[in-house]
């Protein structure tokens, strides 16, 4: 569904969703990652986590299964599957801090070059605070940010250092742009550019890119 | 056996309340929250309440309706979006605010009511949130402590409860309320169907009745914040 | 049931069971403390905690009821209640430590003048553990010590200062001995003599007493 | 889904075990504790185990079982009275021990499955076991610091559990055994019956499937220690 040059935000899920392997465990964020569950690849049964107190998250219900205590982190009404569970907030971000969460995708406002991310605070404007996102940067095993590669005035989010108050520090293992997938593996400092988005050269990737990358070859 | 069972939200309350307190309510977004004792701590007058819950309601809805008349001073949330007299307090300096990440506001309660005033945690670690923190490493990484709380009295919202306190919480609307049942120094429950004690199965009460001091049934509005739904094919 | 001077082990029982208030959640310990079950006064309605996992403790079993699925800390087969909820070790030791039991008793090798108490361990006799017994102590909002007031060679057990290593500092809140009722107040530093037993004079129980108790009269 | 059904104990150990690897084993006593999966343990031959278990069990029977063969190096426990072998292997300096209380054994445990590397607890203070472990003061009282506990294979035992390693666990012989299931980097389980996944409330699930890496259904022995009853009148 790509639209010209770049991926679209449902391309960004599409290739989000390729990191899920079968037998996952995952918390999909606001925003495109919602969309993750959109693109879930055949053969690949993955469990869905909500925060505020699920796993086996199903779909939204029927109009005539809506059940006000039933609802996800986002606070919309869900339903549940026949392997789902409930447990406390407690539990559950025991769960998620104890890294038995296979892998979170959520947004980004920036990545530094070192795997910080910060979503969740613009000073100036009213802050809504950080719910349970720094605990899930924290705490997952694999965390991959899917964002806009830059802003609407055409400045990098992929920076040296983020500019806007942290969510978590050294935590962010890949990053999906609309340019293209940026990873590091397991004790890695940096990240190389592992797959480039429809149409994008790589020269636009670095014109476009302030935080210092291994720009070895794909 | 000494009664816990209370008629109303208000003489549930009674003797409880007074000016500067700590309330915790449980609650997840609107989901879960104890919407008739909110009300009668309203009622009740308490002044510079601190309330320690996820969220802050909505406008005119849960927390909301304390907000309104201005009966709490300061709120500790991880996440105050969908309220705009919140807001407006806030920005106009009238209202204190203290953030803490879900996990560690979740956990912070648990300690409160398991004797645990200090534990260790990664999350934060880099952010404004740990600032000021005593910090310890363990395995050369850095973690911060938070420290437990406690209220002096916990408002809770479970599904079913019996006259000897035991709960059960149904679905997503469990959150918070169980850790805020061990936090209070009393805690008052609504539930939205009292039973005799012996109707539980032992196996699967989530709450002990130990926990609980007072009890009342009371019916529920159950507002939902986000309708979503799909159609039948 | 008091047999010649002073209380028997039943009657130290007995008197401990008269610390139990209407509604009280309750942990007995091994030894006398598990007669106290015996003795509960009449209106007195009482939830008995097993640290294992139970609040609701029922009797033991008919031979027919036996469940090798439910035991209590001392490991016997017993029974559950109407009232009973199961919850695992680390609920149950939460709600200890945080104080939320009532009343604890317990057994004592040694009691100090602060409220120290010994009674998990003999140096050079093959150590078993301390089980719950340290968190009890430590967690329980009132604490009652029941022991005999001196050892078989005569010597006191209520001392000035335990000599066996301690389960607890400063956090026994009454002592009943066959000789009487010992007993201190929130925040008091000593115990005072509160109640004789049968045929015991003062002067016995000063005489048998190493540590510095507030001697005024009962 | 990935399959965590195993068909024996011995096939759901294959290739977890290994000299001087740490295990935890769930029960109390000698109820509810992982009976097939010790006896697989032993069969493994995997020696210089660090065993954390909140007792040792008997002679001949439960944790006595690789006492027996030797291949325990270590228990990490709060009470080990039952045990006449662990006794002389431990007076004869064969063995080491560690005594945790009771509840600073299972808050370790639920800490470090939980990613909580050290908390703060009354318990202990002024005893032996607060020798060489940092302490602070909340509230001008003494705490000590106690570290989270986590173990290469945690063997669990429950009552029933679905394929999905979701597990229900019945009356007392629950105790460690949920929260070692969190704190194994595997977590192999033994039930006494394997359900299909939707047979459970989802309300009523004390264990989440996620913690669960390999189940079984096994028939367990369930000895008494301590049988102790009364005559019908």
């Amino acid at each position: 569904m790509a639209q010209g040059k770049g991926w679209s935000r449902d391309d960004m899920a599409k290739r989000a969703a390729q990191e899920l392997k079968d037998g996952f465990y995952v918390n999909l964020g606001i925003g495109i990652p919602t969309l993750v569950a959109n693109h879930i690849p055949d053969g690949v049964d993955v469990t869905l986590q909500s925060e505020n107190g699920m796993l086996g998250m199903g779909p939204f219900p029927y109009p005539d299964e809506v059940d006000p205590d039933l609802i996800n982190a986002g606070k919309q009404t869900i339903t549940e599957l026949r392997r789902s569970s409930y447990f406390n907030s407690a539990e559950s971000f025991a769960m998620i801090r104890g890294g038995h969460i296979d892998i979170s995708i959520l947004g980004a406002m920036e990545i530094s070059e070192g795997g910080d991310i910060a979503n969740w605070m613009i000073p100036g404007k009213m802050v809504k605070g950080m719910g349970g996102a720094m605990d899930l940067v924290a705490g997952v095993k694999r965390c991959v940010a899917v964002m806009d590669h830059t802003n609407r005035a055409g400045a990098s989010k992929f920076l040296p250092q983020c500019t806007l108050p942290l969510t978590g520090r050294n935590c962010i293992d890949m990053v999906i742009t609309d340019l293209g997938v940026f990873s590091r593996g397991e004790g890695e400092a940096r990240f190389r550019v592992t797959e480039l988005a429809p149409d994008i050269e790589m020269d636009e990737v670095k014109a476009k890119t302030e935080a210092d990358l291994d720009w070895s070859v794909l | 056996m000494s009664n816990k069972v209370f008629k109303t939200a208000v003489e549930a309350l009674e003797g409880l309340t007074f000016d500067g307190m700590v309330v915790m309510a449980g609650g997840f977004g609107l989901c879960g929250i104890p919407e008739n004792l909110i009300g009668a701590l309203r009622d009740s007058g308490a002044q510079n309440i601190t309330a320690i819950s996820n969220n802050a309601g909505v406008d005119g809805f849960g927390l909301g309706l304390l907000l309104e008349t201005r009966q709490i001073k300061k709120m500790v949330s991880s996440y105050v979006g969908e309220n705009k007299e919140f807001e407006r307090q806030f920005l106009a300096g009238e209202l204190d605010l203290e953030f803490n990440p879900q996990g560690t506001l979740s956990e912070r309660i648990r300690a409160g009511g398991a004797g645990i005033p200090g534990f260790y945690t990664k999350t934060g670690v880099g952010t404004v949130i740990a600032e000021g923190k005593p910090t310890m490493d363990f395995d050369d990484e850095e973690y911060i402590m938070e420290t437990g709380l406690k209220a002096d009295v916990a408002l809770v919202k479970a599904w079913r409860g019996d006259t000897q306190g035991n709960l059960q919480f149904k679905k997503t609307a469990r959150n918070f309320n169980p850790m805020m049942a061990t936090a209070g120094k009393v805690t008052v429950v609504e539930v939205d169907e009292l039973v005799e004690v012996g109707s539980f199965d032992a196996n699967y009460i989530h709450t002990p009745g130990i926990y609980v001091q007072r009890i009342i049934e009371a019916k529920c509005e159950k507002r939902i914040e986000q309708l979503t739904i799909r159609e039948r094919a």
